[in-house]
């Protein structure tokens, strides 16, 4: 594998619970590099995201996330450096918009007082005593991409990168990815709007497979 | 991060969670301080009865009325949030190691939250009450670590909620004993360090398992 | 003392045989029922294909 | 249809166990206990297969975490299937032994408390895979559902033992000679029985597996293929 790839999927095939959402997917993803996905709706992109950030393992076919050979205990020492903001917030409802991000912050050993930094870049900073439940769509949007400010992530993934974000915020999401980017990371973000996606190349989801867009 | 710096972290946003929502206090402990008043009306309010049978109720609402404490919301981490845990890279022990440590202090709270209302309800012999400092806590674990593995084995089926008393039921029979037998050797002026040592034996073995169940318990769900 | 109980049993073969018919009747009845599941499954398999 | 090994296995099944029977009820009857204890000669071999049913089941568990090979899986939960079989009727036969020895169905003794609450284990253990429905899943939930069960048992007993005690402590020391080679005669018998719905349980579970995939076959349902494009023009106006 090429040091620079960050990913690599080899005819990854995946099926759960008997419905089979990928069939032989092939991807690769160098470093530095910024990736659209498209594709229609049920297509399988949230589950293809899913197994790029090892949460899933392919039912056959191989791939590698990072250095780390996919369905094998490798993964959880990468992890830590995949940032996955899915359309559901990975955030506790109970805990406020700032603990949640404390929380992250002190786990992965960063110092928890950069979750404040963080939340004041995304706009947050009046908000950060607010509970994950009182707080709208685009609030808890925002606070996730907080989450991949505090991180660092060198594999960011993005699902349905611009719903629910106001004009500033999508702005947000180019300047992180750019961040991801920049430090030689790679990010790949899903959209259903292609032109929005300021990306180097874009990748279509169809049949279970994957094809240049 | 240390093993338990993460323990401590994974169990401090459960137990915040559960306050801010208080399931277990102000649901839990009132139903089960409910079952206790009304438990006389079944089998007689004669005093000297229910001083007798007084401790043996109370572990036994205990062990139904925990499964409930068991199976509150803050228990098992489901969809995003479980998701996020994952990738922060945590160790699966600790994971573990930290919502049982959650689940049993709760456990203990709800132990002692039933023992006043119990002993005024019932008025049982309280000699050697202070051994219960041990005994409370020993049982709280195992209920503890008996719901984390059973939880985690159930997480996120429909039939959660049915299913897991099924399956911590019949194996909290040792805890059982072990609590009753303890008290009740108080009583009869015999030596409750057999108890002890059962209670701890159960723990021992239920963490072990749960310690080594981590790692695929982790990816139950995916 | 239970040994003193049952030495005076007087119909003890008719619980010998309720115990003979219950096991060995339960042994067969399972079997019995997973060869009717195993030619269940077959036909549903010959009918798919 | 049947494999000819199977075939012979069930024949030498069915002539052990006709002759079990007919030693357990024809040899000379037990000096203390008469001719009740005739029933030892099918509740203790139905026991202790239940016993090695559930091992068999941590071992299938075991490998299945190991290897996470689809036969250990099914190995598992067909062991587990027969041995609940086995408990079930275990106590059913003991609690008619128990009502002319001791007078009634029940008593609070260690060894059938433990074996009722094994019962009620995997049951709890065969509604866990009934309730889940991916393959992998629910390997996964009930491997580690089956070996905390295992670890749980002789704990379970052993409390029990200590909580209350009044069995005969074995049924071994009680019975010699003559009587005790019909109880290994039936133990044996018990074991070919088990050995018969082991591979009969199995064949069941593989021709399930297949059938589900032949089902899945029929229809490549790729994710997206149950969405098209919208098109309004089919829709009437109302």
């Amino acid at each position: 594998m090429n040091a620079k790839t960050l990913v690599t999927l080899d005819d990854v095939g995946l099926s759960i619970g008997g419905s089979v959402i990928l069939t032989s997917a092939k991807l690769t993803v160098a470093a530095g590099e910024k990736v659209g996905l498209l594709g229609p709706n049920g297509s399988g992109k949230t589950t293809l995201l899913r197994v790029l950030a090892t949460l899933l393992r392919p039912t056959s076919g191989t791939g590698a996330v990072l250095g780390a050979e996919l369905g094998t205990d490798e993964i959880y020492a990468v992890r830590p450096d995949i940032v996955l903001v899915g359309h559901l917030p990975g955030l506790y409802p109970e805990l406020t918009l700032g603990e949640n991000l404390r929380f992250v912050a002190r786990l992965t050993g960063r110092d928890p007082r950069r979750a404040d930094e963080a939340l004041a870049a995304v706009g947050l900073a009046a908000a950060a005593d607010r509970r994950a439940r009182d707080s709208s769509k685009g609030m808890l949007r925002r606070t996730e991409l907080a989450r991949a400010l505090i991180q660092e992530p060198r594999l960011l993934l993005l699902d349905e990168a611009h719903a629910g974000l106001d004009a500033d915020a999508i702005g947000l999401v180019d300047a992180i990815t750019g961040r991801v980017v920049a430090a030689d990371g790679a990010a790949l973000l899903v959209s259903h709007e292609p032109d929005r996606l300021e990306v180097d190349r874009s990748l279509r989801l169809v049949d279970g497979s994957v094809e240049e867009a | 991060m240390p093993f338990w710096a993460q323990v401590r972290e994974i169990a401090r946003k459960d137990l915040v969670i559960e306050i801010r929502t208080a399931e277990v206090l102000l649901m839990t402990v009132p139903f089960a301080a409910a079952a206790l008043v009304l438990i006389p009306f079944a089998i007689g309010t004669d005093a000297p009865l229910l001083a007798e049978l007084g401790p043996g109720l109370f572990w036994i609402v205990v062990l139904l009325f925990g499964v409930l404490v068991i199976l509150r919301k803050s228990a098992v981490d489901e969809g995003p949030q479980q998701d996020l845990v994952r990738l922060l890279g945590i160790d699966p022990a600790a994971r573990f190691t930290g919502s049982t440590v959650a689940t049993s202090l709760l456990v203990l709270l709800f132990e002692v939250a039933l023992l006043p209302i119990l002993i005024a309800l019932y008025n049982p012999d309280l000699g050697g009450w202070w051994w219960m400092a041990a005994v409370l806590p020993l049982v709280a674990a195992g209920l503890g670590l008996l719901g984390s593995l059973t939880g985690g084995v159930t997480a996120s089926l429909g039939t959660r909620t049915s299913l897991t008393p099924l399956l911590i039921v019949p194996l909290a029979l040792p805890l059982l004993v072990g609590a009753t037998q303890a008290v009740e050797s108080l009583q009869l002026g015999r030596s409750i360090l057999p108890w002890l040592v059962l209670l701890a034996a159960v723990d021992l073995a239920l963490a072990v398992s749960g310690v080594l169940a981590a790692r695929p318990l982790e990816e139950v769900t995916t | 003392m239970a040994d003193l109980v049952a030495a005076q049993v007087d119909n003890a073969w008719w619980y010998v045989s309720a115990a003979y018919v219950i096991i060995l009747g339960g042994m067969a009845g399972f079997v019995a029922v997973l060869g009717l599941r195993i030619r269940r499954a077959r036909q549903a398999l010959d009918d798919l294909r | 249809m049947t494999q000819p090994k199977a075939r012979w296995l069930e024949i030498t099944a069915i002539v052990v166990v006709i002759a079990a029977v007919v030693r357990g009820l024809t040899v000379e009857a037990d000096v203390t206990q008469g001719d009740v204890q005739r029933i030892m000669y099918v509740h203790v071999p139905a026991a202790w297969l239940a016993f090695l049913a559930f091992g068999v089941t941590v071992v299938g568990s075991v490998a299945w975490l190991r290897t996470r090979r689809r036969t250990w899986d099914r190995l598992a939960a067909a062991s587990a299937e027969i041995g609940v079989v086995f408990t079930g009727l275990a106590i059913l036969a003991g609690m008619i032994w128990a009502r002319p020895v001791w007078g009634q169905f029940w008593t609070w003794e260690p060894r059938l408390v433990t074996t009722a609450l094994l019962f009620f284990v995997y049951l709890g253990y065969l509604a866990l895979r009934r309730a889940v429905l991916d393959p992998e899943q629910r390997a996964r939930r009930a491997a580690i559902m089956g070996i905390v069960a295992f670890i749980q048992i002789p704990i379970v007993y052993q409390s029990v033992n200590w909580w209350r005690s009044l069995h005969q402590t074995s049924s071994r020391n009680s019975i010699d000679g003559p009587l005790r080679l019909t109880l290994w005669l039936a133990v044996l018998a018990f074991t070919f029985a088990y050995a018969v719905m082991l591979s009969r349980r199995l064949e069941l579970a593989r021709l399930e597996d297949e059938l589900e995939q032949a089902r899945l076959a029929g229809t490549p349902d790729v994710a997206g293929a149950a969405i098209t494009a919208p098109t309004l023009e089919g829709v009437t106006r109302g």
